[in-house]
């Protein structure tokens, strides 16, 4: 089983050695996409297999040389597997069409299998060596591709954000692992599994994988990076950085967390819940703050990586309380919403990808009116705004209610943290699904809706069919675990016992496939019923008013309240429509002032209206950081420009240091 | 089975039926508090058969959203109300969704009227999408935590088993549904589109926003539209009654029936009232007034959580 | 089979080569020569000679020696392409080149002999002999800032030196009363046998001496004042030799004397010192990358960084921190040569090592670009490159044990990719910058060098690491 | 040992550090090469007298070489080149005479601290006579430090040289001591002969370091 998986890897870096060669030729990418296609079925295949069955496990001659390169696939691996092998075979067909646009194809074709590799390798790695060096390729396989365009502006500017923020999540799970392999150096997480470490190094390792895995995930306040870098990647790699890195990264954060480190203390849930609400709700808040589509795609990843560590946050506190059912039922809701996540963002991406092809544009503000131009791929954006918004049918509202389950579960933990962070945090859930669902009309209705605000826009066309075909096939995904969860969930029992040692009841068997997380009489959902019964009663209702009352349609000029305006700039732009929501939350958080100057009666000067927002993290924590680290190498740099003489006297003063020393020390 | 079903049948054709009464209810109301004699309480009937007779006027740039919303919102608020217990708690297809369920269907009703609201691309329709998902931002929220207290007292988000507990005596009295019976009625009062949040009779003010957005609809569309809103106003007076006033239900049909009609009157008169005795807020002061609900709603959750006796 | 002809192969090629005036001529004979000596070098691999008074080779320096044989090879190979062009821009005339292969040759062999001398005295000599020959070739361009660099670095080297030098004199005179007074007393093998009966008074205070004689060489903070300008302003080929090899030798005649301390119960512990000067230089080079406007300096920075990141983890010591130590020493030096190739290259198309300068290389010379940003990645510690492994090891290990000075590792490691980082992504990416003429490269050597540290990135050969083990465990 | 033999030896590496604090002391160029001079003839007895002692016939030459080419050669070439390049006599010192007789001082203290604890089976010459040497070393570095003209630094070096020389000698029975001292002859002869400084005549017109440091990589 685990060799079919490095067999795949290894296809994937012989792909990406032959995407070095054949970048140029006419033929190269089809082929390199289609193979790489190939691959990720495979292994999607592989990781569905491997859930159920049991652990299967290698050892290769690479990495430590005393220890060997350890890989391992057990069902949480395989549970990520799928989501890897998914979202790369959904991409790699998207980019089957999407990637005939590429300018520089040898820029992207090494690089994109490379990525591949390093994701599928990060699951299956088994000690920290070969672990952090998957971690590392991932991360600079990815930087490369961000560079891809490095010729735009702001581009290396991101890339540079995000390889160091990517090498410091890197040094920050470094000093786990050295924390928990001790100075012997057992570096296979079989040894830190059997090492019960003392609590405080528990701690300082939880911490340690908290901000390492956290800043790879896009935790606030470490995810200062995503939001440049993902955006500025090609749109299919953008997929996958919002839709699988992270997820990767939530396993790298599980992994530790949940097997290595066994049962945690109960503030570790505090802390992980926290941060997951503050990045949900700041996640959001962002997104809504922005209008180029691709950006805010890359905030709402935010937003969901921490809805993903409520949940993970929340299994935690029930596992430090011995609940196993309720923390299984918790872990389920990440996970769930894990894979909802990667498959609706990637959706996301590929349609705004979709539309960058079509008009050479991601700023919102340039776009309308394109469900005309390109029905299709407005269809499929709709579907994946209406599944990351969390409404019923789709499958984004099952992982968010199956979360919200679990904070109702166990009101009566004993610590008063968890008392006040559980609610605190199923609040902070429901605004942030509640703005989601705002920023996607948002989104949805300024860029597809109305009327083309640029001729770019108005001159679109309909995207070719490999890259609509991935499209409408995460499109189906979205519905299917939409109306069939009980299907997901029972497939990640194995998971959630080998995490927590529960898992939660069995869905299929039950009548009408009703989705039953605890008991009957307490909750349950049933998305198929709700979907029948809506198209039923819908398309029921639109027949019989066809049929009995009229069907005529006369088509006239919008009414508009009896003055239209002819120009489409007097439509609601994304700015005025986030208005609102940016005087309630915007003065708040990121200090938004608006300043309007009207020209007096008389005055043909246009009225001019300046809207300004601060980032409060970076305002308040990256850019303290920078300048400090400015000074001092402006400070030290002085150094360089001193007399020889000055040179010698640090020798002379260093000697006699030294000297003195030994005097006193003897 | 067949009892069941009939009974479900029953339910969802009543809620169809009655919704329009109920809004001509509240109307007359209004008027007669006006001096006015106001119109008939059949009165939404009558507008709906007309609406339906008569052809459809669409925007040139109307695109299939625009014609395809009406029908959606209609199903998925009539889908909702028929989860609810009116008459009759434990109706055969009640486990199909809870009240978190029956919030999120109201949310992708609201989430397709405020995208055909942006359809035609009228700066109209902008404002009113706009405002409402501002306003939803806020009301969502609030009616979540509204269904966490509630569903902490009775263990349970599952309407029926809440709508029994209620009956049952061991409710007794407790500040956190005081706390979530007021927000519960902001947040209605935000979600209908009553005064104060916006004006449902209102048309040619900014300061409207539901109306806003369906501006641009007419003929067969508007009809869904408007019996999707008598709906939506029906399933919330509806929640209410059975969740802080569930006396009558499951003391056999009739029984609970007229229970259900008397509530359901009472409520409408209530809303009449209430509404013709205070004025329209300006929308930058919606927040506050729901942000209010919102942090109600919390408070009632953080108590629970907190000591389970109160 | 002896180590002998090392030594005597560079002596005649240097002879060879003040003669012979036809630079191509001169170029290839070194390049055999270099050849040849690296050849010899795995001889000695094969068949290890007995050892004498003079000479020796055990496993610790013959790490070393294959190191520098074989960098030395590749650099000449490298330099045969280089000063070509040089001679093309006329900034050195065929006179210059003669002395030039003929000091390249001396250098090669003085720093040869440092490794191979088994005598505190013979070593000391090598490395003056290598300090004076690579001051001549910095200084040879002769350009203001060349001559300043030479004697900056000639005047802060032979500081170091006679620190070096008296700490030899005073280990010789622990030696001597449990030794006897013969050349036994300066020879390593007999020092080692007898390193426990020293008196550790004298050992701690030639330790001192020794620690910042040979530290000035090895550019450890604050004696680092020569090592940047020295690189920046000689020829490329040197610099390269200068952070691939003289480092390394400096930084071996350390832990010689290191080995000596720890045998030695009553000595200081080598470890705290070694610790504070090389998180010293790593924090200090790490802030100073940020605000380098040429290129070859900024490396040579780099290079200071590296050596403490190395002396730190010899300073840690224990199995693994020597392990690391030892292969982050012998990747850093491939790595940091094949950096200076090519930036040699580089600054020659741009006909500057202003960075300024430089942009887009990787538009407008891909392959040059590439590896470039290859080598810098990996210099940076990045996988699939050996530098990774070594830094793995560092930190890891370290942070177990001593958390804060991890921390420390950590801090300036971050700090100094930082800088890098920056720096090449405006090199190698963005709108191309400078002139963009063809480049007549010798890619062999780039290619050689990162080939073989991506390998160790990915797969150590088992010969090796049992033999790196044993090593460590001879350091204590 | 007998006594005297240990005095004399005592009594000259005294007067090499005397010497040193009369170059500490110097504010003039050709005092300070006279002192020079008379530095190295000291060092030249005493290395004579160790060779006597030890009866170590090696050390005779280095003996000779001291004489020869540290006592006569380097100060009559250090005296051409100030002739030649015409370098102004005063030596500007970047610190008070008196301060940095103090520190002369506060260096031999601390030598003669640090040479203490050295067992005693080190017998006596070897231990002053290395505690003696090292404070001549220390202030060798001292004057290089705190002198602003190259070719007082180079004076500096050179005491600071004899200083290592001193040591050599004093190490009894030290092998390769005639070789280590040619080998740092030959950098001495490196300097002194000076291509730089006759590089640097063709490039500057003095010696004086500042200006050498004018021409620093990376400024302006």
């Amino acid at each position: 089983m685990i060799d079919l998986v490095l067999a795949c890897i290894l296809a994937w870096l012989v792909l990406a050695l032959c995407g070095a060669a054949i970048a140029q030729t006419r033929r190269g990418t089809a082929l390199i996409y289609g193979c790489s296609l190939l691959v990720a079925l495979v292994l999607l295949v592989t990781g569905a297999a491997a859930i159920p069955a049991g652990v299967s496990r290698e050892t290769l001659p690479i990495g430590l040389p005393w220890t060997g390169g350890h890989v391992r696939l057990d069902a949480l691996s395989g549970f990520f597997l799928i989501v890897v092998g998914l979202g790369s075979a959904a991409s790699s067909l998207f980019a089957l069409g999407y990637g005939r646009h590429e300018l520089q194809p040898q820029r992207v074709l090494p690089f994109y299998p490379l990525f591949l590799a390093g994701l599928a390798l990060v699951v299956v790695a088994d000690d920290a060596f070969i672990f952090l060096f998957a971690w590392e390729l991932m991360s600079i396989a990815s930087w490369a591709l961000v560079l891809a365009h490095h010729r735009e502006s702001g581009n290396t500017h991101a890339a540079l954000v995000y390889l160091l923020m990517a090498s410091f999540s890197g040094l920050a799970l470094l000093l786990a692992f050295g924390l928990l392999a001790g100075g012997a150096g057992s570096y296979t997480f079989d040894a830190m599994r059997l090492a019960h470490p003392p609590p405080w190094v528990a701690a300082v390792a939880l911490i340690l994988a908290l901000i390492g895995a956290g800043s790879k995930a896009g935790i606030v306040p470490l995810h200062v990076w995503l939001p440049l870098a993902h955006p500025a990647a090609p749109s299919h790699v953008s997929a996958l950085m919002s839709g699988v890195m992270t997820k990767v990264a939530v396993y790298g954060f599980i992994r530790i967390a949940f097997d290595l480190l066994g049962v945690p203390d109960w503030w570790a849930g505090v802390l992980v819940l926290a941060l997951g609400g503050i990045t949900a709700l700041l996640g959001v808040l962002y997104a809504l703050m922005e209008h180029d589509l691709k950006r805010l795609l890359a905030y709402h990843t935010v937003e969901n990586i921490g809805i993903i560590f409520i949940g993970l946050g929340l299994a935690l506190a029930f596992d430090a309380d011995g609940l196993p059912a309720a923390a299984a039922l918790a872990i389920t809701a990440a996970l769930f919403h894990a894979f909802n996540h990667s498959v609706f963002k990637s959706l996301l991406f590929f349609g705004s990808g979709a539309v960058l092809t079509a008009t050479k544009e991601h700023d919102m503000e340039k776009l309308g009116g394109l469900i005309h131009r390109m029905p299709q791929t407005a269809f499929c954006f709709l579907v994946g705004c209406a599944a990351i918004s969390a409404l019923p049918p789709l499958n984004g509202f099952v992982s968010e209610w199956l979360t919200f389950q679990a904070i109702l579960l166990h009101p009566n933990l004993p610590q008063w943290g968890l008392k006040i962070a559980i609610p605190a945090d199923g609040a902070l859930l429901a605004l942030s699904a509640a703005l989601a669902a705002a920023c996607f009309v948002k989104a949805f209705g300024v860029s597809f809706l109305g009327r083309a605000r640029s001729p770019a826009a108005a001159q679109a066309r309909e995207v070719d069919h490999c890259s609509l075909a991935a499209m409408f096939g995460l499109g189906a995904i979205c519905l299917l675990a939409g109306i069939f969860p009980g299907v997901v969930i029972d497939a990640l029992a194995p998971v959630a016992q080998a995490l927590t040692g529960a898992h939660m009841p069995s869905q299929i068997g039950l009548d009408w496939l009703t989705l039953v997380p605890v008991a009957q009489s307490r909750s349950s959902y049933n998305g198929l019923l709700v979907f029948v019964f809506i198209a039923g009663s819908a398309s029921l209702m639109a027949w019989a008013i066809h049929r009995f009352a009229s069907h005529a349609v006369r088509r006239a000029p919008a009414w508009d309240c009896g003055f239209p305006d002819p120009s489409p700039m007097t439509q609601y732009t994304a700015g005025s429509f986030a208005q609102p929501i940016r005087r309630v939350f915007g003065t708040v958080v990121f200090s938004a002032h608006e300043k309007v100057t009207m020209p007096a009666p008389g005055d043909t000067a246009p009225a001019r209206m300046e809207k300004s927002i601060r980032d409060p993290v970076w305002a308040t924590l990256y850019a303290p950081i920078a300048g400090g680290v400015a000074r001092a190498a402006d400070l030290l740099n002085n150094l360089q420009f001193l007399t020889i003489r000055r040179y010698l006297g640090f020798v002379f003063a260093a000697l006699v240091l030294l000297l003195l020393a030994l005097a006193l020390w003897q | 089975m067949i009892a069941a079903l009939a009974i479900q049948g029953l339910q969802m054709a009543l809620v169809l039926l009655l919704a329009p009464l109920l809004t001509g209810l509240v109307r007359k109301v209004k008027a007669r508090l006006q001096r006015r004699r106001g119109p008939s309480l059949i009165q939404p009937y009558r507008d709906l058969r007309r609406l339906l007779g008569k052809e459809v006027v669409l925007a040139e740039n109307a695109s299939w959203l625009f014609r395809a919303a009406p029908y959606i919102i209609f199903a998925v608020t009539w889908v909702a109300a028929a989860l609810v217990p009116t008459f009759h708690s434990g109706l055969i297809f009640s486990w199909t969704g809870d009240l978190i369920a029956i919030t999120a269907l109201l949310g992708s009703a609201r989430f397709m009227l405020a995208l055909a609201g942006m359809d035609i691309g009228t700066s109209f329709g902008g404002i009113g999408a706009s405002r409402e998902m501002m306003i939803a931002s806020l009301a969502e929220p609030a009616m979540l935590m509204i269904a966490l207290s509630v569903a902490i007292i009775a263990g349970s988000t599952q309407l029926s088993t809440i709508a029994a507990y209620m009956a049952s005596s061991a409710v007794g009295l407790r500040v956190s549904l005081a706390l979530a019976l007021v927000a519960f009625v902001i947040v209605a009062l935000a979600e209908n589109a009553r005064i104060p949040v916006d004006n449902p009779a209102t048309h040619l003010e900014l300061t409207m926003v539901h109306e806003a957005m369906v501006l641009e609809y007419s003929g067969r569309h508007l009809a869904m539209i408007e019996l999707a809103a008598s709906l939506k106003l029906l399933l919330y007076l509806s929640v209410i009654a059975c969740i802080f006033v569930p006396a009558g239900l499951g003391h056999g049909y009739g029984i609970a029936l007229l229970g259900w009609l008397a509530k359901l009157a009472v409520a409408g008169l209530l809303l009449g009232i209430f509404e013709m005795s205070i004025a329209k807020m300006r929308v930058f002061r919606v927040p506050n007034f729901l942000g209010a609900a919102l942090m109600l709603g919390l408070l009632g959750v953080l108590l629970l959580f907190v000591s389970q006796g109160m | 089979m002896t180590a002998l002809p090392i030594i005597l192969i560079s002596l005649v090629a240097a002879a060879l080569l003040a003669a012979i005036r036809n630079y191509r001529l001169s170029a290839n004979l070194n390049v055999l020569a270099s050849l040849v000596s690296f050849l010899c070098a795995i001889g000695l691999l094969v068949s290890r000679p007995a050892n004498n008074q003079y000479l020796l080779i055990d496993d610790l320096n013959i790490v070393f020696i294959l190191l520098n044989t074989f960098v030395g090879f590749t650099t000449s190979v490298f330099s045969a392409s280089y000063i070509a062009h040089e001679l093309e821009t006329g900034r050195l005339t065929p006179g210059y080149l003669r002395f030039y292969h003929a000091m390249f040759q001396l250098m090669l062999l003085g720093m040869n002999l440092a490794l191979l001398a088994n005598n505190i005295g013979l070593m000391w000599v090598a490395v003056e002999l290598a300090t004076l020959t690579t001051v001549v070739m910095v200084g040879i361009y002769r350009t203001h800032e060349a001559i300043e660099a030479a004697w900056k670095y000639f005047i802060l080297g032979s500081v170091g030196i006679a620190l070096a030098l008296f700490g030899t004199i005073l280990v010789y005179l622990a030696a001597r009363p449990v030794v006897g007074a013969s050349m036994d007393a300066m020879v390593w093998t007999s020092l080692l046998a007898h390193a426990r009966g020293f008196d550790p008074a004298l050992l701690n205070i030639a330790f001192v001496f020794l620690l910042l004689g040979y530290g000035t060489k090895v550019g450890l903070a604050p004696m680092h004042a020569w090592l940047p300008d020295a690189h920046a302003e000689g020829p490329t080929p040197i610099s390269a030799v200068l952070s691939g090899l003289l480092l390394n030798v400096a930084l071996y005649a350390l832990l010689r004397f290191k080995l000596l301390l720890s045998a030695n119960p009553g000595a200081i512990a080598p470890g705290p010192l070694m610790i504070g000067l090389g998180l010293l230089s790593l924090i200090f080079a790490g802030f100073m990358l940020y605000r380098r406007r040429d290129i070859k300096r900024m490396f040579a920075f780099s290079s200071i960084e590296h050596m403490g990141i190395i002396v730190f983890a010899f300073g840690m010591a224990g199995p693994l921190g020597n392990f690391a130590g030892l292969l982050q020493m012998t990747m850093h030096s491939l790595t940091k040569s094949a950096i200076f190739f090519s930036v040699g290259h580089v600054a020659q198309v741009k006909g500057t090592q202003r960075i300024a300068d430089m942009g887009g290389l990787t538009e407008t010379h891909p392959v040059l670009g590439w590896a470039l940003v290859a080598s810098v990645l990996a210099i940076a510690g990045l996988p699939p490159f050996g530098v990774f492994t070594s830094e793995f090891l560092v930190v890891s290990s370290s942070f177990a044990r001593a958390p804060l000075l991890a921390v420390l590792v950590v801090f300036g490691l971050l700090v100094s990719f930082g800088a890098l980082l920056w720096r090449i992504t405006g090199v190698a990416f963005g709108e191309p910058r400078g002139p963009t003429g063809p480049v007549k490269a010798s890619y062999l050597p780039i290619f050689a060098h990162l080939s073989l540290v991506l390998i160790a990135g990915i797969w150590l050969p088992g010969p090796l690491v049992t033999w790196f083990q044993h090593v460590a465990a001879l350091l204590g | 040992m007998p006594h005297l033999d240990f005095d004399i030896a005592h009594m000259l590496a005294g007067m090499l550090v005397l010497a040193s604090f009369m170059m500490l002391y110097q504010d003039r160029l050709y005092a300070l090469l006279r002192v020079l001079a008379l530095h190295a003839f000291v060092l030249a007895c005493a290395v004579a007298w160790q060779a006597r002692i030890q009866d170590a016939p090696g050390l005779y030459v280095t003996a000779v070489i001291a004489l020869g080419f540290k006592a006569i050669l380097a100060p009559w070439a250090l005296h051409r080149i100030v002739v030649r390049l015409g370098i102004h006599r005063e030596i500007e010192t970047v610190v008070g005479i008196g301060v940095t007789m103090l520190a002369g001082m506060f260096l031999v203290a601390l030598s003669l601290k640090v040479m203490l604890p050295v067992t005693a089976h080190a017998e006596p010459v070897a231990r002053e006579d290395i505690a003696l040497a090292l404070s001549v070393v220390l202030i060798g570095l001292l004057v290089m430090v705190t002198r602003r003209n190259a070719v007082s630094q180079v004076v500096g070096f050179l005491s600071l040289e004899n200083g290592v020389d001193l040591a050599a000698a004093g190490a009894q029975g030290m092998p390769l001591v005639v070789e280590l001292s040619v080998a740092f002859s030959v950098l001495i002869a490196f300097i002194v002969t000076g291509i730089f400084l006759f590089r640097i005549r063709e490039r500057f017109d003095t010696v004086d370091l500042q200006a050498l440091d004018r021409f620093r990589g990376e400024r302006g």
